[in-house]
């Protein structure tokens, strides 16, 4: 098996999670390139949405922002935001929503919006963007990002968006219809939500990955389920194909700039 | 109806001391030019609106003409946080900024009800999300039908929006393409718009009947200011300068860093420096 | 995900006896090969709802398809009266229809709500007019921030919606030209969509980015029937044929002239007619 | 003065009421010939727009339906209806409404709905389209109609659209911002509402036309104004050009027929 990094494993493994038939709505970083990675891999049909307005889009290179331009060369079509929010994400059209995240905790509540108190923060974070309403929108919601303790709490400090909220049916009590969080990709391990509680269970540990790496970089006490798999490793194409969109990036946003 | 000015002048005529203002663009086409013009001008106390406050508001709030930002996601794209934004809401540097912060679906449908003219946007948001605890501008409506309860906002109405566009048309009409983002809506929800071109064209003959086209009667000002997007792009004309934004994380790290940058590149010069800014791009 | 069928095929797995369907169209596109191919197929108690019920509409009641017609404008445009479904309301004939009347604004923002997910469209309408006393459909939210009474309709959901448009390409995407009407909204708000095109390309390569395109997989069957728009029009193919607006106002005007010209014209013969009377339009 | 015909009359004076600045909703028939008219004779720059969805369209012939082709193809942008409906319309964006009316009472409300009892029709009607929001939602809404004692009414039969209610303030007190009816061009005359009441009064009188004429083909008992002025023949030009128009647009659509 070729050498591969735990970030392109956790990548890779997220690609493998998307099929054919999703219509994903697109975060920036990680999630961007797993989107892409399975759309050059075995789902070259998936249909990618980002925030900006672009359908259907299939880009050479990863994007550095959510409304590149090559987005919209490639699109089926680009549409105005605010008919992407009411049309195509209110209107329930997407199957996934790929989010990353600043802070995460047991039950896939998300925070990028502050560290601190809200209105005296330590560090003022970006915002939410479009995620409050991705997480209740999409059918389904995939979250991937790298372990640590700083970013793997028992205590998120703001929610952004609504996960699992305090567990079990928190999500039907507060009339959402939409399965929330299904799936945690990290650089260590495959995730999945226990059908009672929605706490998130390590399924499967990535090659070479010990039970104590796992809740070392993980700020609440880890769940295992009673078989953890082992994630198959990279295969040679997914790992090229990883590698050559990142090499194709680097080329693109590397190379012009203004006088 | 449209005029055609210099950029000094409408921005002059149009934007004044605590004015709630949009300078919109999705990435694509945001209106650097012009809002380096607000900045020399030294405008105060704005009330600034924008889904994605990135460079510009950062500018803006840095060169202290701000008094409060209404938005939903304050990053520098693809790049990390805005690090004058984060200076004045946790030290009041230069000044102390008030927020409102909403979702990009609440301002999304915000500029979509201004446009409409309706005092309130209505959607299904927020549901779970803790801005409703701490934004007191997030309500709720109940559909009489199903009995849903709904969020709603105030819609947007700027007392002026400044977008880039790729072209005029001698009588005014101005053409938005590729990503169109909220642009439209922002122009129409507004008392006044102006709006920096690439380029002015006799007519928009031949052209598709479906594109993004806001008719001269809703445009009040027109400035030519080739490159006026610039780190920002033109989808037909240049494409993004990345590493700009990349050098904003560093200029914009450091204070004095930031004050001298903003005074050579801002203060000192015009809106033609632009064009020379997308040369190669 | 969309499916290439034969028109006969598309209708008889898309609309069943008792649906609520819409065959959109704003003048332009007007969807009269789905429409007749559904009276071909004799479907029973059907929900009709459209923003201009014209001949396609006169035709489906006088032909005894209809139980209730949702509408805002009921004319022969350019024309007169429907005289079909007049004489439905007024005497029950072929069968009793009952009426559910709205503005054209309602209708509108009612396909627009239901596109947008929503279960009900709020805008600032019926203010002072009958319509309010005459149907309960029409109810009232108040904005929670101004007080303002708003109107408010249930969103259209039709279970099907048939539409004509100028282009799909072999992947399916469905392209919409000129007049675009409301049926991007149209086939958005239901649960399944039909649609004609007088043409099928490779792919959309090439196309301007901003123009009204419904991606695959928001439509259920495609189906191929150049000039399924006759006696409408399709911008880029064919002109409206005015002369048979006029001639329908005399056919209809007589239930005996009207059973004899369905007969020989829609029951006796199939989609593959309307590429004739296209001809020299 | 040339020889003319009082729809000609109507429809020229409907016209000259227009301005380069007015941006117009217009309806078939008499209004869209009004506007057309003003277009291509004082009013070059006015924007014309048809509920279809096309703005500041400029037809070489009269459309025969709110939807003819050539609208759009002499538009500087066609919307969606929906777009139409939101953003121009109840966005404040028309200055003039320009309806027509089967029945009309002397206050300005409109009836295209039905003739009789609405559950129990004599005549159903075509019904309202946009008129119920065209007459609140632009700036003010001028009326054009042939005189007639069936058509000009004592009462009308349903409200299709609102007008000045039972007059005096009856529209601020429903809420409504915008000024309704401000003038009423028939085959006979030009009408204005009265000040405070806000009935129709006569302002001025077309050539040869007679008080007697003007009371004989209304339902109502008509008001004349203190000094009642007599409208200006139509000039050649205007006579020219609406009949230049009318030729045209007979020869267009009495033209094509499908197989």
């Amino acid at each position: 098996m070729p050498a591969f990094t735990p970030t392109e494993m956790m990548t890779i493994a997220a690609a493998r999670a998307l099929s054919n038939d999703d219509v994903c709505f697109v975060g920036i970083g990680a999630p961007s390139a797993a989107c892409n990675v399975a759309r050059l891999t075995h789902a070259p049909d998936i249909t990618l949405i980002y925030e900006s307005g672009t359908i259907g889009t299939a880009p050479d290179v990863l994007p550095l922002s959510i409304g590149d331009g090559e987005l919209c060369e490639t699109a089926v079509t680009t549409v105005s935001v605010p008919e992407m929010f009411r049309y195509w994400l209110q209107g329930g059209r997407i199957s996934i929503g790929f989010l990353g995240a600043a802070q995460l905790d047991r039950f896939g509540n998300i925070n990028t919006t502050v560290i601190g108190d809200y209105r005296k923060p330590k560090v003022r974070l970006p915002g939410g963007g479009g995620a409050p309403e991705i997480a209740t929108s999409c059918k389904e919601i995939f979250i991937t990002m790298k372990q640590t303790t700083r970013g793997m709490v028992e205590k998120i400090d703001f929610y952004t968006s609504f996960g699992h909220g305090e567990g079990g049916d928190h999500r039907q009590r507060l009339g959402i219809a939409t399965k929330g969080p299904t799936l945690l990709i990290t650089d260590l391990a495959v995730w999945r939500p226990d059908r009672e509680t929605k706490e998130f269970t390590v399924v499967s540990m990535h090659p070479g990955v010990t039970r104590e790496q796992v809740q070392e970089t993980c700020g609440w006490k880890v769940r295992f389920a009673d078989k953890v798999e082992e994630t198959p490793p990279p295969t040679e194409l997914e790992l090229k194909t990883l590698r050559d969109l990142q090499a194709r990036t680097e080329k693109a946003h590397g190379g012009k700039k203004g006088a | 109806m449209a005029k055609f000015q210099s950029l000094q002048q409408a921005v002059a005529e149009n934007l004044r001391d605590g004015d709630t203002v949009a300078f919109e663009g999705f990435t694509h086409l945001i209106p650097h030019a012009a809002a380096h013009e607000a900045i020399r001008q030294g405008r105060k106390d704005l009330t600034l609106i924008r889904m994605t406050p990135d460079i510009i508001y950062d500018q803006m709030i840095g060169m202290g003409l701000a008094r409060k930002v209404i938005f939903s996601y304050a990053g520098n794209p693809g790049v990390g946080l805005l690090r004058r934004m984060r200076d004045a809401i946790e030290n009041g540097w230069p000044r102390a900024i008030e927020t409102v912060e909403h979702s990009h679906a609440a301002m999304a449908n915000a500029y979509e009800a201004g446009a409409a003219g309706l005092p309130c946007a209505v959607f299904r948001g927020y549901l779970g999300a803790g801005l409703r605890e701490v934004n007191p501008a997030i309500k709720n409506v109940t559909c009489p039908f199903t009995g849903e309860v709904l969020a709603a906002v105030p819609a947007h109405r700027p007392d002026v929006t400044f977008i880039h566009a790729q072209k005029a048309n001698r009588r005014g009409d101005v053409l938005i393409e590729g990503i169109v983002g909220v642009q439209k809506e922002a122009v129409l929800a507004a008392k006044r718009a102006v709006v920096t071109v690439e380029e002015i064209v006799d007519d928009f003959n031949d052209m598709h009947p479906n594109l993004c086209i806001l008719p001269h009667w809703t445009v009040t000002a027109i400035a030519h200011v080739p490159g006026g997007a610039h780190p920002s792009y033109t989808h037909g004309y240049y494409d993004r300068d990345n590493a700009a934004y990349l050098e904003w994380d560093k200029i914009s790290a450091d204070r004095d860093l930031f004050t001298q940058w903003m005074k050579d590149n801002v203060l000192a010069v015009g809106p033609e420096a632009f064009a020379v800014r997308v040369q190669g791009l």
